[in-house]
C-alpha cells in the first residue's frame, strides 16, 4: 500500500466517520466525530498561515532578485511583518492593531469592492444588451428588482416593491431551489468520488 | 453617431454615477420606502425573544463587505440593548474580521451609552473568531463551549454566567448570522439550524440574497435583511435613523443611473447601422 | 438510527448507489452521450472566425485553484482548454491563455502541448501562449483586460471558476467586438455573463461541457449517476406535489420519518 | 489619533479609487499594502484561535490528545520544504475528509430533501403552480443524458431557462445595490468623516 492509498483511506474513514456521525445514536462515532472536527478546527487554524509564508516567500524573493516593481514588494511585505507583530504583541483586539484594521484594512476592502459599481455601471452602459430573448428577460426582470429596491421605484409606482417580492419569492425562488438541488446532488457526487480516491479536490470556501 | 455614444470614455460614465451617489448626500428628497416581509419577519423574532433567552450574533463577513453589514448590526445590536435588558447576547465569527466587527459595532453603541449597565459575561460576551469555515460551525453546534474554549477577554467560556446550562447548540433560542459569502446561509442550514433545530435570522449582503431565498421559503430562514436597503428597514421599524436611512436616496439616484445607461446601451444598439453582424 | 433522519439517509444510500454503479460502468466501457451545449457548439465558429480575421483567441480556465470546492471548475476549465487548443491548432489560429494560479500554469501549458501533438502540429505549439499575470485577482484581470485590448481579440471564451472581476473581462470583449463564450458554476456571476456574452454555460453545464471535451469516463459516469439522483427528486417532487394538491400529506410523513 | 486614523482610511480609499482613471503607481502600491494586511490579519486572528483551541488546552487542562492536530496542522508548511511536498498531504487529507464528511451529510438534508418538501405545495394557485413546475423544468434543464431531439425534455428545459433568467435578473439587481452600497460607504465617508463638506 503506497502513500496515496494510505492517504485516501485517510480521507475516507474521518469522512464516513463523520457523516454516520450525523445518522447514528453511537455514542462512540459521536465523541470521535466530535473530536475530529475539533482536530480540524486546529488545523485550519494552522492553515491561516499558509497565505502570510507564501506571500512572504514570494515576494522577499522579488526584492532580493530586484525583479520589476520589487518596491510594492516593500510595502506588501513590510506591512505585513508590522501588522503582524503588532497582532501578536497587541493582541487582535488592542487599540494600536484597531488602527491598522480599521484605517488600511477596511477601506481598502471596501473600496476594492466598491470599484465594482463602476464595473457594473460601464458594462451595463456598454455591454448589456438584449441581444437574444435570455438577456432581453434578464434585464427586464434586473429593472423591476432595481426599482423596487430604491425608494424611487415606490415613487413611480406604488406596487414596485410588491412586484419585487414576487419576483424574489416565486421565479427567483423556484430556480434557485432548483439550481440547489442540482448543485447538491452534485457536490455528492464529488464527495463520493473524493472518498472513492478517483478524483484529487480539497474543500475550502471564500466571498461571493 | 451611434457607435460614437457607444464608445465614450469609461471614465465619464463613472463620475457620472459618482455624482449621482454623491449629490443626494447635499439635499437628500427623502423619499419613503415600504418595510418588506423579510426584515418585518427578522425584526419581529428578535423582538420575541424572553429574557434569559440565548441569542448569538454570528459576523461572518469581511471588510469588503462592511458597509453593508455593519448598519444591520449596529441595528438589532441597539435594539437587543436598548429593550431587550435580560437576554443574554453572545457575539462570535467564522470569517478572521467577524469579532473585529462585533467590537467595532459594540464600541459605537458604548459611546452613545446604550450599553451602560451590561455585564461583561452575564449578559453580553464576545466569543472571537475559530477557523475551519463548515466544520467550525459543525463544532459549535456540538458544543460551543468546547468549540469557542476562551473568549476575546482571555476567560473560559464554559465558567462564563451566560453560558450556564448551555451544552448543545439546542440551547440557542435564536441566531443572528450577519454574512456576505461562504461559509455563510448554507452552512449554518446544514450544520447548525436543521440538526439542531434552531430558528435563524440572516443579515445578508444583497449579492447573497437571492440564492438564500429557498432556505426562506422552506422556513429554514425566518427573516433576513436585503443589505443595506434591509438595514434601512430595521432603523425605520425601530424608530432610529442610521446609516441605512441615510444611504435609500443615493439609492434611488444610482439605481436610476445605471437603469438608464442599460436602456441607452440598448437603445443606440439596435440603433447602430453598420452593427456587426455576428452570424 | 437518528429520529426523522431516517428518509434522508436512504436518498443519501439511493443517490450514491447510483453514482457509484454509474461511475464503474462508464469505466467499464459504457458509452454514454449528453445532451449537446450551445457553448460547446459554437467553439468551432468562435476559432474559425478568430482564423478568418487573423486576431487571437484569448481563453481564460477561471482563477479559482486546484484545491477547495472551486477545483472541480478549474479541472472542467481545463478539459475545455483542451478541445479548443485542438481547434486552435487544426485551423493554424493563435490562443492566448491568461493563468491567475501558479499551480494552474504547468497543468494547462501540458494541456495545449498534449493538443497540439494529438493535432500533430507540435512544431506551431507557441511556448508563451499560456501566459501567468498574477496571483491578485484584480491585477489578473487588468493584465488579462490589457491582453484583450492590445490584441483585439477575435474570441474570448471564459470557463471555469470566475467572482466579481469577471464582469470586466465581458465588458472588455464586448468592447472590442469578440465573439464571447463565458460559463461558470458561481452562480453569482452566471448574470453577468448572460447579459455581455454570446453564449453562457450555466451552473452545471460547465462540467458537462468539460465531460463532453474530455470524454473522461469518471466524468461521464458521474454526470449520468447525477441525473439518476435529479429523476429521484422530480419523481418525489411530482409525487409529493399531486397528493398534496389530493389533500394528503402520506408524501409529506414518509419524508418526516 | 482621530485625523491621522482619517487621512490614512482616506489615502487608501483615493489610492484604490484611482484604478478607475487607469493603472497607476498609487493603486498598484494600495494593491500590495491591501494584500499584505489582509494576510497579516488571517495569521493574527489565526495564532489567537490556535491558541485558545489547542496551546492552553494542551498547557493549561492537560489535553495531551491535542498535540495531534498541532503537529498535523505544522506538517502543512512541508510544502516549502523541497520535495518534502508529501507531508503536506495528511493534515490535507483530514481536513478534506472532515469537509467531504460534512458536506455529504448536511447536503442531503437541508439542501436536498428538505427543500423537495418545501416544494411539495397543492397546485391550487398560479404562485404554487410556478413554483412546482419552476423547480421541476429547472432541475430537467440540468438533466443531460438525453437525447437532443427529445422534445418533453426540450420544451420544459426552455421554460427552466427562461424562469432562470427571471431568477438571474433578480441576483444582478441585487448585486448592483450591493455594491452601489459600498461606493455610497466610501463616498459618504470621504464627503462627511474626512472633508466635512456634509452631514
Amino acid at each position: 500500500m503506497n502513500r496515496q492509498d494510505f492517504l485516501v483511506i485517510l480521507t475516507a474513514i474521518v469522512g464516513l466517520i463523520i457523516i454516520a456521525a450525523q445518522f447514528f445514536t453511537v455514542e462512540f462515532i459521536k465523541t470521535t466525530g466530535a473530536e475530529l472536527q475539533s482536530w480540524g478546527v486546529i488545523i485550519a487554524a494552522l492553515a491561516l498561515g499558509l497565505a502570510a509564508v507564501n506571500l512572504s516567500r514570494i515576494h522577499i524573493r522579488r526584492i532580493t532578485l530586484r525583479r520589476a516593481n520589487w518596491q510594492y514588494s516593500v510595502a506588501l511585505v513590510g506591512i505585513l511583518f508590522i501588522q503582524a507583530i503588532i497582532g501578536f504583541i497587541d493582541t487582535s483586539g488592542g487599540e494600536v492593531y484597531n488602527f491598522g484594521f480599521e484605517n488600511i484594512l477596511t477601506p481598502s476592502g471596501a473600496m476594492m469592492f466598491a470599484l465594482l459599481a463602476f464595473w457594473i455601471a460601464s458594462a451595463a452602459y456598454r455591454a448589456f444588451t438584449a441581444r437574444s430573448v435570455d438577456s432581453a428577460i434578464l434585464l427586464i426582470s434586473a429593472t423591476v428588482v432595481m426599482l423596487g429596491n430604491a425608494p424611487i421605484g415606490q415613487a413611480i409606482y406604488e406596487g414596485m416593491p410588491d412586484i419585487k417580492d414576487w419576483i424574489m419569492d416565486v421565479p427567483n425562488m423556484a430556480a434557485q431551489r432548483g439550481i440547489m438541488i442540482g448543485a447538491g446532488i452534485g457536490a455528492i457526487a464529488l464527495g463520493i468520488r473524493i472518498l472513492m480516491g478517483i478524483e484529487r479536490g480539497h474543500l475550502g470556501g471564500g466571498d461571493e | 453617431m451611434m457607435s460614437k455614444i457607444r464608445n465614450i470614455d469609461r471614465r465619464i460614465i463613472y463620475a457620472i454615477l459618482l455624482v449621482s451617489l454623491a449629490f443626494p448626500i447635499f439635499a437628500p428628497p427623502g423619499l419613503p420606502f415600504a418595510v418588506g416581509n423579510p426584515a418585518r419577519n427578522a425584526y419581529a423574532a428578535i423582538d420575541a425573544l424572553e429574557p434569559g433567552s440565548l441569542v448569538v450574533l454570528s459576523f461572518d463577513y469581511a471588510p469588503t463587505s462592511a458597509d453593508e453589514i455593519n448598519p444591520q448590526a449596529m441595528a438589532v445590536m441597539r435594539h437587543l440593548f436598548e429593550q431587550k435588558r435580560g437576554v443574554r447576547v453572545v457575539t462570535l465569527g467564522f470569517w478572521p474580521s467577524g469579532p473585529i466587527f462585533a467590537e467595532i459595532n459594540f464600541r459605537a453603541l458604548e459611546a452613545e451609552g446604550v450599553t451602560d449597565g451590561l455585564v461583561y459575561g452575564e449578559d453580553y460576551a464576545n466569543f472571537g473568531y475559530i477557523a475551519g469555515a463548515e466544520n467550525a460551525m459543525a463544532a459549535l453546534a456540538t458544543d460551543p463551549t468546547d468549540a469557542f474554549r476562551r473568549d476575546r477577554e482571555g476567560n473560559r467560556t464554559a465558567d462564563l454566567p451566560i453560558m450556564q446550562g448551555v451544552a448543545t447548540g439546542s440551547d440557542i433560542d435564536l441566531l443572528v448570522h450577519f454574512g456576505s459569502g461562504t461559509p455563510g446561509v448554507p452552512e449554518y442550514i446544514r450544520q447548525l439550524v436543521d440538526p439542531y433545530g434552531v430558528p435563524m435570522v440572516a443579515g445578508l449582503a444583497a449579492v447573497s440574497v437571492a440564492g438564500s431565498i429557498p432556505y426562506y421559503q422552506a422556513g429554514q430562514v425566518i427573516g433576513y435583511f436585503n443589505g443595506l436597503r434591509g438595514a434601512a428597514e430595521y432603523e425605520q421599524l425601530y424608530g432610529v435613523a442610521g446609516p441605512g436611512t441615510s444611504a435609500m436616496d443615493s439609492f434611488s439616484f444610482g439605481h436610476l443611473t445605471i437603469i438608464a445607461f442599460v436602456l441607452i446601451g440598448n437603445i443606440t444598439y439596435f440603433l447602430d447601422p453598420d452593427r456587426k453582424k455576428r452570424k | 438510527m437518528e429520529q426523522g433522519l431516517v428518509f434522508n439517509f436512504i436518498s443519501l444510500l439511493i443517490v450514491s448507489a447510483a453514482i457509484i454503479v454509474m461511475i464503474q460502468r462508464a469505466r467499464g466501457g459504457l458509452d454514454i452521450q449528453l445532451r449537446s451545449i450551445a457553448g460547446i457548439d459554437a467553439l468551432e465558429e468562435a476559432v474559425g472566425r478568430a482564423t478568418e480575421m487573423g486576431r487571437i483567441v484569448h481563453f481564460s480556465p477561471g482563477i479559482a485553484g486546484l484545491d477547495g470546492t472551486t477545483a472541480a471548475q478549474t479541472f472542467a476549465g481545463l478539459e475545455t482548454l483542451g478541445y479548443v487548443a485542438k481547434l486552435v491548432a487544426r485551423y493554424g489560429a493563435r490562443m492566448i491563455v491568461t493563468i491567475r494560479q501558479p499551480t494552474v500554469l504547468p497543468l494547462a501549458e501540458e494541456v495545449v502541448r498534449q493538443a497540439y501533438m494529438a493535432e500533430g502540429a507540435i512544431e506551431a505549439y507557441d511556448e508563451d501562449s499560456v501566459v501567468y499575470l498574477s496571483s491578485e485577482q484584480f491585477a489578473y484581470v487588468a493584465g488579462a483586460m490589457g491582453i484583450i485590448n492590445r490584441e483585439k481579440a477575435a474570441a474570448n471564451i471564459l470557463l471555469g471558476g470566475f467572482w466579481a472581476e469577471s464582469l470586466m473581462l465581458v465588458e472588455a470583449a464586448f468592447h472590442v467586438g469578440a465573439i464571447s463564450i463565458a460559463g461558470t458554476a458561481m452562480i453569482s456571476q452566471v448574470p453577468f455573463f448572460v447579459a455581455a456574452s454570446d453564449y453562457t454555460l450555466i451552473g452545471e453545464e460547465l462540467y458537462a461541457a468539460g465531460a463532453i471535451c474530455s470524454g473522461n469516463p469518471i466524468r461521464l459516469g458521474s454526470i449520468a449517476g447525477q441525473d439518476y439522483g435529479k429523476l429521484y427528486a422530480m419523481l418525489i417532487l411530482i409525487v409529493g406535489a399531486l397528493a398534496t394538491t389530493a389533500g394528503s400529506s402520506v408524501i409529506r410523513d414518509l419524508i418526516a420519518k | 489619533m482621530e485625523t491621522i486614523g482619517t487621512w490614512l482610511a482616506a489615502f487608501c480609499t483615493l489610492g484604490l479609487m484611482s484604478f478607475a482613471i487607469g493603472e497607476n503607481p498609487w493603486y498598484r502600491l494600495m494593491e500590495h499594502i491591501y494584500v499584505g494586511i489582509a494576510a497579516a490579519h488571517s495569521l493574527v486572528m489565526g495564532w489567537e484561535n490556535l491558541q485558545n483551541n489547542a496551546i492552553y488546552p494542551i498547557i493549561e487542562d492537560g489535553e495531551f490528545i491535542k498535540v495531534i492536530p498541532v503537529v498535523l496542522g505544522i506538517l502543512l508548511y512541508a510544502r516549502f520544504i523541497k520535495g518534502q511536498m508529501w507531508l503536506a498531504r495528511f493534515p490535507m487529507a483530514v481536513l478534506v475528509g472532515i469537509g467531504v464528511g460534512l458536506t455529504v451529510r448536511g447536503t442531503i438534508t437541508s439542501d436536498i430533501v428538505n427543500q423537495i418538501n418545501a416544494t411539495l405545495v397543492p397546485i391550487n394557485s398560479i404562485d404554487n403552480f410556478l413554483i412546482f413546475f419552476g423547480v421541476l423544468t429547472v432541475l430537467m434543464f440540468f438533466y443531460f443524458t438525453r437525447k437532443d431531439t427529445n422534445p418533453v425534455f426540450n420544451y420544459s428545459g426552455i421554460f427552466g431557462r427562461y424562469v432562470m433568467m427571471i431568477a438571474f435578473g433578480a441576483l444582478f439587481g441585487n448585486a448592483a445595490m450591493g455594491r452601489m452600497s459600498l461606493m455610497i460607504g466610501r463616498i459618504r465617508f470621504l464627503l462627511i468623516d474626512w472633508l466635512g463638506v456634509a452631514s
